[in-house]
């Protein structure tokens, strides 16, 4: 069954509100640093996979064919992979299965995003994500179903704000330790509760930056990955899954698609007690609410429970499951896809102990990073291990 | 590992479809794929994979509305933004993992509900060094056109029999959008759209959804009796900048056909396999593409299609009619070709039947302005 | 590791201190409805919320749609919802849809239809209420558009309000 | 019910963007507007010289650092006499579109064709590109206006 697939090279560009670069040239970036890394050359490099979010904000119709050069896809067998938000780790589960075939040996994935091109704010390009008939001539924003599935989740298990403000500055604090980090700044508690107010339930601090920015991994089959370095990072498990489009037809309170891609994470890793088997974390936390209930839905917790695992200090990077110690999309940034990739990267530094400032405490040899978009819909979930 | 077609739908393709949604032309699409093989979508399947690109569907983020007419919620499905062929590789690297059965592979078009195609296919032009020139994406044809018959030093009138066969060949074909019986006379009095494309080399666009259900090896026999073999796959891609791409040649193609050939074990594709459907966007696309993939050389190429490439010739090209023919479906287009020669290898193809068709290849490529291709080789026999 | 790219400031973008193009996409549609849809709007034309059921797990959906996504069953029993319904979920937005600031809010909100089953609900706006009264759980009406105003969209109801009690 | 009265509904992406010309095109451009010439970047390792010019070479992956001035002369690879506009309708005056090589690049620039007649266009003759008022330029592509045919003498 499958074979073994290793990370064995990591790269990033910084996370800014607005690059002077093009798509492309973050892209390179990006995918010469992972190159790099491990001392890789391009003609070693089988096959890409590229991953971004929706071509609007680039603004830049059949993006995956326009981003290719830059990352490093010339002359090879290429594939743009799009699960909306959750693209930046399912492009890993691509990248996977590319190798884990047979077929491919060595394969890079560059996930890439540059939302400040559109005009006249990249928010507003959400407007186009709703069903064209049913929902978007009532004018929807972003905000909206993120602000609908918070008060869900609040009123079904009683939570306060400040259960969830917790995880902003968390997040925020972990973040100034990180090179990439498109905001550097300390906040409090109170500065979470006192924000403005966008769509109540959230407020301006409970919401990640939008970002533009590039990550790329290099992903090689086990031969490759025992020559190149000698600290492979596995991927144990992928597991991805898309609930109904039909987003007003469900319970909100609780992401049954982000449970289901993790278990089909967990059964390919054995993970058999995430609680236990999982030593960091890495859930996507592009609103703050979203880390918890992603925890729920990763199976870390019970439901309802992750407010209080965050109050007692057990996701801190000191703490016995850290999540988030790069800071998340709320810290380091959110360039979409780039961002879930990201969160692999941290993963990937994580388990081989060269986080730097951001190392967590504990010993840690298996740890995920999970991503979620499209409408409140899709769980992509990669399990890393060493 | 092997991968198997076991079953496969279509809608047949025609200009305008206003009595069904998108959503409800793939369900029908689908419901006739998985009745050919008897299986249960909300059971049975491991994974989906829809081809899709959201500026001609008119949503951001569309794979949000692929999985419900599928029947794949709350499993794993993704996009590609890719050609459906694509889509198909991509199901059997996941079933040649060991961790997927059956695969389930989607695209549609509906062409129709696009009111500025034009407008679209210019916002895939570079920004910054292609797009201000404000130019309407036919020029690269024009341009790549005109190159080719430069260089290859071949007349016009080669791409006016391409269209008249392919059209042609689209009478029999009644999934075909589009079957005419034209002459090289009404190729000539085409109007000139970009000199020396005329509309007629152009492939219109059509609807329609194209559904496939892949298995493997141990599966494949208990789903269907007519398993179609995938013996060979290969993509690739050159540059997507106009500027540094060597317009006289397709080496994306020659690279993914040869990634292909090699895995199937083919040598020489003229004489071990039987007819092929490959990616007539353009007409002209037609002639290069058969250079490329090693069916036709540059010297033979006006013999070749003049004697051979037809329905009743040694090597039939595109007796389904082709785009030209039965008409563009964005980015079902491939899965359009796969299902055609998949009819021909199961000999159910009727009127437009083949007498030799037990193997084929089946080529896409991604259209203006990129360079991304890819192929794949069917065979009725597990080798 | 080298962590690239250069950030601009906002001014360098309005002043144009950076090499700029821009572009305006001409990216339109008419996209056909189809049965369910079709009927759904033809519906509020009418003033009615129609819906369908599915005859395996007996659900009542709405939107309406030819297929059951769970079962994958055609459906085809179109059925007359009523236009009242309840609060599944809501929020005060601040915000439109351009980003731009309002003092008033707008609230959206899931409004599960009574006809339709438990859980099945609609995406809205909520009307005639002040933003602190909205709750979930609250009963709300649909206000429709005057009836020659009708066009078949979504926005034939203007908005939910509250049922007085 | 059994009429379906509403059968389409219409309605658009509305995508407005500002692009950036990136670390070489800025570079580019502003030699363009400030000084009327092309600026390309040259890969040694490929032997490739990029115009326009890239931070990369997507051949090797390498990263570009050495800017070369081209010369304005070049040569026709293609043409195309474009009758179709943006709007996909049919233009009054066709366009004539070209690929031209420059002199000692390894790339093509495509763009405009000017004074030129239908009849003169040859795959193979020579061109030069003719650039807006230096008052007039902007700093993007359209600064050169169009090229047009090195005439002898």
């Amino acid at each position: 069954m499958g074979r073994k697939v290793a990370i064995v090279g990591v790269g990033m560009t910084k996370f800014v509100r607005r690059a002077q670069e093009t798509g492309k040239e973050l892209a390179f970036y990006a995918t010469k640093e992972a190159l790099n890394y491990c001392g890789m050359k391009l003609n070693q490099i089988d096959a890409v996979v590229i991953g971004s979010a929706p071509d609007t904000f680039d603004g830049v119709h059949m993006k995956g064919e326009y981003l290719l050069d830059g990352a490093g896809g010339f002359n090879k067998p290429t594939l743009r992979c799009f699960v909306g938000g959750g693209t930046g780790v399912f492009a890993v589960a691509c990248g996977w299965y590319h190798i884990a075939s047979g077929v491919i040996d060595s394969c890079l994935v560059v996930c890439e995003e540059k939302m400040s091109s559109y005009q006249p704010h990249p928010q507003a390009a959400f407007l186009t994500i709703f069903d064209h008939t049913t929902e978007r001539p009532l004018k929807p924003n972003l905000l909206w179903i993120f602000a609908l599935e918070m008060n869900r989740y609040m009123t079904t298990y009683g939570l306060k704000k400040e259960d969830i403000a917790r995880v902003a500055v968390k997040n925020k604090r972990n973040a100034l330790d990180h090179p990439s980090a498109q905001l550097k700044e300390e906040v409090t508690l109170e500065d979470v509760l006192n924000s403005e107010v966008l769509a109540y339930p959230v407020q301006r601090l409970d919401v990640s930056p939008v970002s533009d920015g590039a990550c790329a991994i290099v992903m090689v089959n086990e031969y490759i990955a025992r020559r190149v370095t000698s600290k492979p990072v596995w991927i144990e498990g992928v597991g991805w899954a898309l609930d109904t489009a039909y987003w007003t037809n469900r319970d909100l309170a609780y992401p049954r698609y982000v449970e289901e891609a993790a278990r089909m994470a967990y059964k390919m890793a054995g993970v058999t007690n995430p609680r236990y088997d999982i030593h960091v974390a890495e859930p996507y936390d592009p609103f703050d609410y979203k880390e918890l209930h992603h925890m729920e839905g990763l199976l870390l917790c019970d439901r309802g429970e992750a407010p209080r695992m965050t109050a007692d200090g057990l996701t801190e990077r000191d703490g016995e499951l850290p999540v988030c110690p790069s800071g998340g999309l709320l810290g380091v940034g959110n360039p979409i896809a780039a961002a879930g990739l990201m969160k692999v990267i941290e993963i990937f530094l994580q388990l081989r102990g060269e986080a730097g400032k951001r190392q967590i405490a504990r010993k840690a040899k298996r740890g995920l990073a999970q991503a979620w978009g499209d409408l409140m819909q899709v769980g992509t979930v990669v399990v890393l291990g060493i | 590992m092997k991968v198997a077609i076991v079953g496969m739908g279509i809608t047949p393709l025609r200009p305008l479809s206003p009595d069904l949604s998108y959503k409800e032309l793939v369900f029908s699409a689908a419901v006739k794929a998985y009745n050919e093989c008897g299986i249960n979508p909300r059971k049975d399947v491991d994974t989906f994979i829809t081809c899709a690109e959201d500026y001609n569907e008119g949503t951001s983020i569309f794979d949000e509305y692929t999985p419900d007419q599928l029947g794949g919620a709350l499993k794993p499905n993704h996009t590609l933004t890719q050609d459906g062929l694509q889509g198909i590789i991509a199901a059997c690297l996941q079933i040649k993992t060991g961790y997927f059965n059956i695969a389930v592979v989607e695209a549609h078009a509906k062409s129709s509900n696009i009111l500025t195609p034009d407008g679209i296919a210019m916002c895939a032009l570079d920004p910054i060094y292609i797009r201000p020139l404000n130019l309407s994406s036919y020029f690269i044809a024009g341009l790549e056109f005109n190159r080719f018959l430069h260089s290859s030093n071949l007349d016009p009138a080669i791409c006016g029999e391409v269209v008249v066969k392919n059209h042609r060949n689209a009478l029999k074909n009644p999934y075909a959008a589009f079957p005419a019986n034209l002459t090289l006379d009404d190729y000539f009095a085409s109007e000139v759209l970009s000199f020396p494309l005329r509309k007629l080399d152009v492939s219109e666009g059509a609807d329609g959804a194209c559904v496939f259900v892949l298995a493997c090896e141990s599966v494949a026999d208990s789903l269907t009796k007519k398993p179609i073999w995938i013996s060979g796959f290969g993509w690739n891609s050159g540059t997507p900048n106009l500027e540094t791409r060597n317009w006289d040649e397709l080496s994306y193609v020659e690279k993914a056909a040869k990634m292909a050939y090699d895995m199937a074990g083919i040598r020489n594709p003229r004489r071990e396999l039987h007819f092929a459907e490959i990616d007539d966007t353009f007409s002209y696309k037609e002639l290069q593409h058969l250079q490329a993939l090693g069916i036709a050389d540059r010297m033979e190429i006006e013999s070749f299609l003049k004697r051979e490439s037809y329905p009743e010739g040694s090597f039939p090209i595109n007796p389904s009619g082709g785009s030209l023919g039965m008409g563009h479906l964005y980015e079902a287009t491939g899965l359009l070709r796969l299902y055609s020669a998949c009819l021909q290898l199961r000999k159910e193809a009727g009127s437009f039947q083949l007498p030799k068709s037990d193997c084929a290849l089946v080529h896409s490529w991604r259209g203006l302005p990129t360079e991304s291709t890819a192929c794949v080789i069917i065979s009725n026999k597990r080798s | 590791m080298r962590f690239l790219g250069t950030g601009l400031k906002e001014e360098d973008i309005k002043e144009r201190k950076v090499s700029l193009t821009y572009w305006k996409a001409d990216a339109k549609y008419t996209w056909d409805c189809g049965q369910a849809i079709g009927r759904y709007l033809s519906g509020l034309k009418e003033g009615k919320i129609i819906g369908v059921k599915c005859h395996k797990c007996g659900r009542i959906l709405v939107p309406p749609r030819i297929f059951c996504e769970e079962c994958f069953c055609l459906l085809s029993e179109w059925v007359e919802l009523k236009d009242t319904g309840q609060v599944n979920t809501f929020s005060l937005c601040y915000v439109t849809w351009d980003v731009k600031r309002i003092k008033e809010p707008q609230i959206p909100a899931v409004i599960e239809i009574d006809g339709a089953s438990p859980g099945i609900g609609i995406m809205h706006l909520l009307g005639e209420v002040k933003p602190e009264k909205v709750h979930i759980g609250m009963k709300v009406v649909a206000v429709w558009k005057e009836k020659e105003k009708r066009e078949g969209a979504i926005t034939d109801i203007l908005y939910f309000k509250p049922i007085e009690k | 019910m059994k009429n379906i009265e509403i059968k389409a509904f219409a309605g658009e992406l509305p995508v407005e963007s500002l692009y950036t010309a990136g670390i070489a095109g800025e570079r580019f451009f502003r030699s363009l507007k400030e000084e009327g010439t092309l600026l390309a970047t040259y890969c040694p390792k490929c032997e490739l010289l990029l115009l326009p010019p890239k931070i990369y070479c997507e051949n090797c992956f390498e990263e570009l650092r050495e800017w070369r001035k081209v010369k304005n002369e070049g040569i026709l690879k293609s043409y195309t006499i474009l009758h179709i506009g943006p709007d996909g309708k049919r233009k009054e005056i066709p366009e004539i579109v070209g690929m031209i090589k420059m002199k000692d690049t390894t790339t093509v620039l495509i763009h405009r064709l000017g004074n030129v007649k239908e009849e003169e266009l040859e795959i193979g003759m020579r061109v030069e590109a003719v650039f807006k008022p230096e008052k007039e330029r902007k700093g993007d592509i359209n600064d050169i206006l169009y090229f047009q045919p090195i005439r002898k003498g």
